[in-house]
């Protein structure tokens, strides 16, 4: 992966073994969320560690190298999206049931994966947004330059 | 060897790390002394039943740590030189001992350590499965009885998350011109 | 009615505005403006439905029954609170449309109002004692980001400042409501109420009661907790100023102090006897901090500090005189403080100065601002046909009526003090002779429309003591507060069991 | 009790940081501090002796520790997480303008 950052970030070791170990910790924050109403663990520990997996990219190989690639206007849009949705999912269950956020899908078999009503899709929702959002806030607060002004 | 002495140990590192942490006068070291005492709440987490806290505890730790490093440590911001005001300091710990003190009274008359009350939440144990669907009880609460809650919860983040960026842009003001 | 309409309204529409109007600034605005006035409406309509439905409306959230969800509760106190909220923010946000054109970031500002709103809609409607602690939450978080939303040192300074002691002060009350669920195994409001009113002597409520009004004392920025304010408040953007002054204080402090002590708590006498001390402190270390100050809106921040022990101090009495004057008081001193604050954020955004030294003479240049910001010094000095008189005039009778003599002198000295540095603000910045520098910009259209319907409100609010209307409007929100269990008893007849 | 105790002991340790402290960074994590023990003392309360975690197993009766104060240290993890985040971002910011984190030194507003 020739690129004009290479000089960025950590060394090419570390580089090269992140190649792998993102997918990985990327693969285990999906598990996480999809298994959210089977065992520990949720949307937001999966979207945390979704998050964690792009900071482990953007520590490993410099952030222009990472916002050359990510669209963060796209992340933007998923965030406040996913916020959307949440609220609209309880503007079903006030239409279709009869109060804010009732649950309006049916229970499905306990010890299924697919069970529990609209939990599933509301971890989607959780995941969704608390990755975008906390890889946000990591990159904002990472990259922000300090202007050496003086005391003004 | 029981739940109890497991607690105290952990408790006891948690304190020590704490108050270390507060001492300590190099930023690094001072941040992840903090990643310890995180990571000791996560094991205590695990050992009072809470298996999805450790987990959400273990990462929420990684990503402060990684943040607080990145934003300050990563600078060579330096802690200023510590002088210590020693009459400030005086009064605040006579005042927070006292606290600690009366507190004892108070706290004598909790429920002794593994016998709580549990009223409401036995509802959720024993139907939780059957009303929701769910077979993590936690998560049939955050998403199902208390969604409300998850609601303000996601929206604290949001807010969060707006606000730092409304913190970080370059120019706040826009000039007005003098006369 | 759909109460969570309260919350998802300006929830909905912060999140849309992050959504689309990230490059279009004038939508956000579109947006913010349709939420607000939305919800205002709505809140109207809430009071006065109230009672047809027995003064009590309760719907659970997502289909279960309380105390296993949350419960949103409007009585007479909530849709009051949900009426001075949403008038001001209305105000405010009309207000901001024009005002904010000084500042970069226009759709940010927008979203995070209608975020601070949506968490005191929440504050005031919630029955859910971890429910309010997420919607203070909200508020507050919001609130910091916007004292710094000009990002100048000051402002930064500020809202760290604010921003540590609300952090450290939050803990302080989720560790309350830690305890209470210990010993009661409950997070409902009304439930909490029923089993502590039946083992009252429990030594775990001290600590509980000691945490809370450190809590809620800090929000309220009563005296030894009030460090922040002056700073805070004056570092915000005008609108923001009138927002944190007018509501912010009075729904996370005072409403949340009188919902948890009077109706939950069942009115302590010990922490009664706490609030009015501290609200005497506020009244005269505000009052006579604000005499010395020469920046604008820093001198009003002061006098939120005396204004709000002024509140405090009608409801510690307990009374129901003094209950009376608390509310009376609280709505009134929302209407004018916020109308102060926008005069002064007028005068800034015409001249760009605060000092009160530095202008003079804008009597003449600013007729409109000049002559609202005079109907606000005169209301909230107390002279007689303005509202404020008659809500100071009956604390202040509560005061003797209940036997504090002492007190009620101090507060009828410290209207005096009051009157006093509202004429120096008068004396210097709107008459005299001019010495400004600055440019002069003129003042728009929006800001002059929120100054002047809210001048109006400062008189025409005084006709709520109309014996007759008075029966209908303020009485039963006195009787919610006054009548301690009337609250518990609404409420426990929808419990669940286990 | 003692471990009641212990954690209320952390608390004030975090108080105790928080207001005697006079460097940013250090008032951020005296603030975290206070977070944990609150986190804990919430869990502590809700410990059964011989519990497990509160998740169902097919065909399988437990008896469960108490779930909600697991739902609510949920909540309030995530709200630290957001304070936290802004706090740093206001310390980087005043870091900026000042040049400096110490608390003495960025007294342009008198109290």
């Amino acid at each position: 992966m020739q690129n004009k950052y290479a000089d960025e970030g950590m060394s090419l070791i570390v580089k090269t073994i992140t190649r792998f170990t993102v997918w990985l910790i990327f693969l285990y924050g999906l598990y996480i969320f999809i298994h959210g109403h089977l065992s520990p663990g949720g949307g937001f520990a999966g979207g945390v560690i979704i998050a964690l997996s792009y900071v482990h990219l953007t520590l490993a190989y410099g952030k222009n190298f990472v916002s050359e690639r990510i669209n963060r206007s796209a992340m933007h849009n998923l965030e406040a999206l996913s916020a959307i949705f949440y609220i609209l999912i309880g503007l079903i269950g006030l239409y279709i049931a009869e109060n804010f956020l009732q649950n309006f899908l049916g229970k499905g078999t306990l010890y299924h994966i697919i069970s529990a009503g609209y939990i599933p899709i509301l971890n989607l929702v959780i995941c969704v947004k608390v990755g975008m959002g906390l890889y946000l806030v990591f990159y904002y607060l990472a990259s922000y330059q300090v202007k050496k002004t003086g005391v003004n | 060897m029981p739940v109890e002495l497991w607690l105290y140990f952990i408790l006891t590192v948690m304190i020590v790390g704490s108050i270390a942490c507060l001492e300590i006068k190099n930023i690094l070291s001072s941040i992840i002394t903090i990643g310890i005492v995180g990571l000791a709440l996560s094991l205590a987490f695990l050992f009072l039943g809470a298996p999805d806290l450790a987990l959400v505890q273990f990462v929420f730790e990684i990503l402060c740590v990684i943040i607080l490093i990145r934003a300050f440590a990563k600078r060579s911001v330096k802690l200023t030189a510590l002088k210590r005001d020693i009459p400030e300091t005086v009064i605040a710990v006579v005042i927070l001992a006292g606290i600690f003190v009366l507190s004892i009274f108070a706290l004598k008359e909790l429920p002794s350590f593994g016998k709580p009350i549990v009223s409401v939440a036995e509802r959720y144990l024993t139907k939780a499965g059957m009303e929701t669907g769910s077979q993590n009880i936690v998560t049939s609460i955050i998403l199902n009885y208390r969604v409300y809650d998850t609601l303000g919860e996601l929206t604290v983040l949001f807010t969060a998350i707006l606000g730092s960026m409304t913190i970080l842009r370059k120019i706040g003001r826009k000039k007005r011109d003098a006369k | 009615m759909i109460l969570s309409q309260f919350i998802f309204v300006p929830l909905f529409a912060a999140f849309l505005i992050a959504l689309v109007a990230r490059k279009r600034e004038n939508i956000a605005t579109a947006i913010a403006l349709i939420a607000t006035g939305w919800i205002f409406i709505f809140s109207l309509i809430a009071f006065f439905k109230l009672p047809a439905e027995a003064g009590m409306i309760m719907k659970t959230t997502s289909g279960w029954k309380i105390p296993f969800t949350i419960a949103l509760v409007l009585d007479h106190l909530s849709a009051f609170m949900l009426i001075v909220i949403n008038l001001v923010a209305f105000f405010s946000a009309f207000y901001a449309i024009q005002y904010i054109k000084h500042f970069t970031g226009k759709w940010n500002f927008f979203a995070l109002f209608m975020l601070m709103l949506a968490g005191m809609n929440g504050v005031a409607l919630t029955g859910d004692f971890f429910n309010l602690y997420v919607f203070m939450e909200i508020s507050l978080i919001s609130a910091y980001a916007l004292v710094a939303f000009g990002t100048e040192s000051e402002e930064l300074e500020a809202s760290f400042k604010y921003a540590t002691m609300g952090a450290i002060t939050s803990t302080m009350i989720l560790f309350g409501i830690g305890i209470l669920y210990s010993f009661t195994s409950t997070l409902n409001m009304a439930q909490v109420g029923q089993t502590i009113q039946a083992n009252p002597s429990n030594k775990l409520l001290f600590l509980v009661y000691g945490l809370f009004i450190a809590g809620f004392g800090l929000k309220t920025a009563l005296v030894p907790f009030h460090a922040w304010l002056p700073d805070a408040h004056p570092s915000a953007p005008a609108p923001i100023s009138a927002m944190l002054s007018g509501v912010l204080i009075k729904t996370l402090g005072v409403y949340a102090l009188i919902r948890i002590f009077f109706n939950i708590f069942g009115a302590p006498p010990v922490v009664l006897t706490i609030l009015l001390l501290l609200a005497t402190l506020s009244i005269v270390i505000g009052g006579f901090l604000s005499l010395v100050q020469w920046d604008f809106k820093r001198l009003l921040g002061f006098s939120s500090i005396s204004q709000i022990g002024y509140v405090i101090l009608g409801f510690a009495l307990g009374t129901k005189l003094g209950i009376l004057g608390g509310v009376l008081h609280l709505l009134y001193h929302s209407i004018f403080k916020s109308l102060l604050f926008l005069d002064s954020g007028a005068v800034e955004y015409a001249t760009g100065e605060r000092d009160i030294r530095k202008l003079g003479g804008l009597a003449k240049k600013m007729p409109v601002t000049s002559f609202t910001n005079m109907i606000g010094t005169l209301s909230i000095a107390g002279i007689p046909p303005f509202n404020g008189f008659f809500s100071k005039l009956i604390i202040i009778i509560a005061c003797f009526a209940a036997g504090h003599f002492v007190i009620g002198f101090i507060a009828a000295l410290a209207s005096i003090v009051t009157l006093a540095y509202f004429l120096k603000v008068q004396k210097h910045a709107f008459y005299g002779e001019s010495k400004l520098k600055n440019n002069f910009e003129k003042v728009p259209f929006t800001l002059k429309t929120s100054m002047i319907i809210l001048a109006v409100l400062c008189l025409v609010s005084s006709l709520l003591l109309i014996p007759s209307v008075r029966q209908t409007t303020v009485q039963p929100i006195v009787d919610a507060v006054w009548n301690a269990t009337q609250y518990i008893d609404k409420i426990v007849p929808f419990l669940g069991s286990v | 009790m003692i471990l009641y105790l212990m954690c209320f002991f952390l608390f004030l340790v975090g108080l105790y940081g928080a207001i005697t402290k006079r460097d940013l960074i250090k008032i951020i994590l005296a603030i975290g501090i206070m977070g944990y023990s609150v986190n804990l003392f919430l869990i502590l309360i809700a410990y059964r002796s011989g519990a497990l975690a509160p998740i169902l197993e097919k065909g399988l009766e437990f008896s469960m520790v108490d779930p909600l104060p697991q739902a609510l240290v949920l909540t309030s993890i995530v709200i630290e997480l957001g304070i936290t985040a802004l706090l740093a971002a206001l310390a980087i910011r005043i870091y900026e303008k000042y040049d400096t984190l110490d608390i003495t030194k960025i007294r342009r507003l008198k109290g």
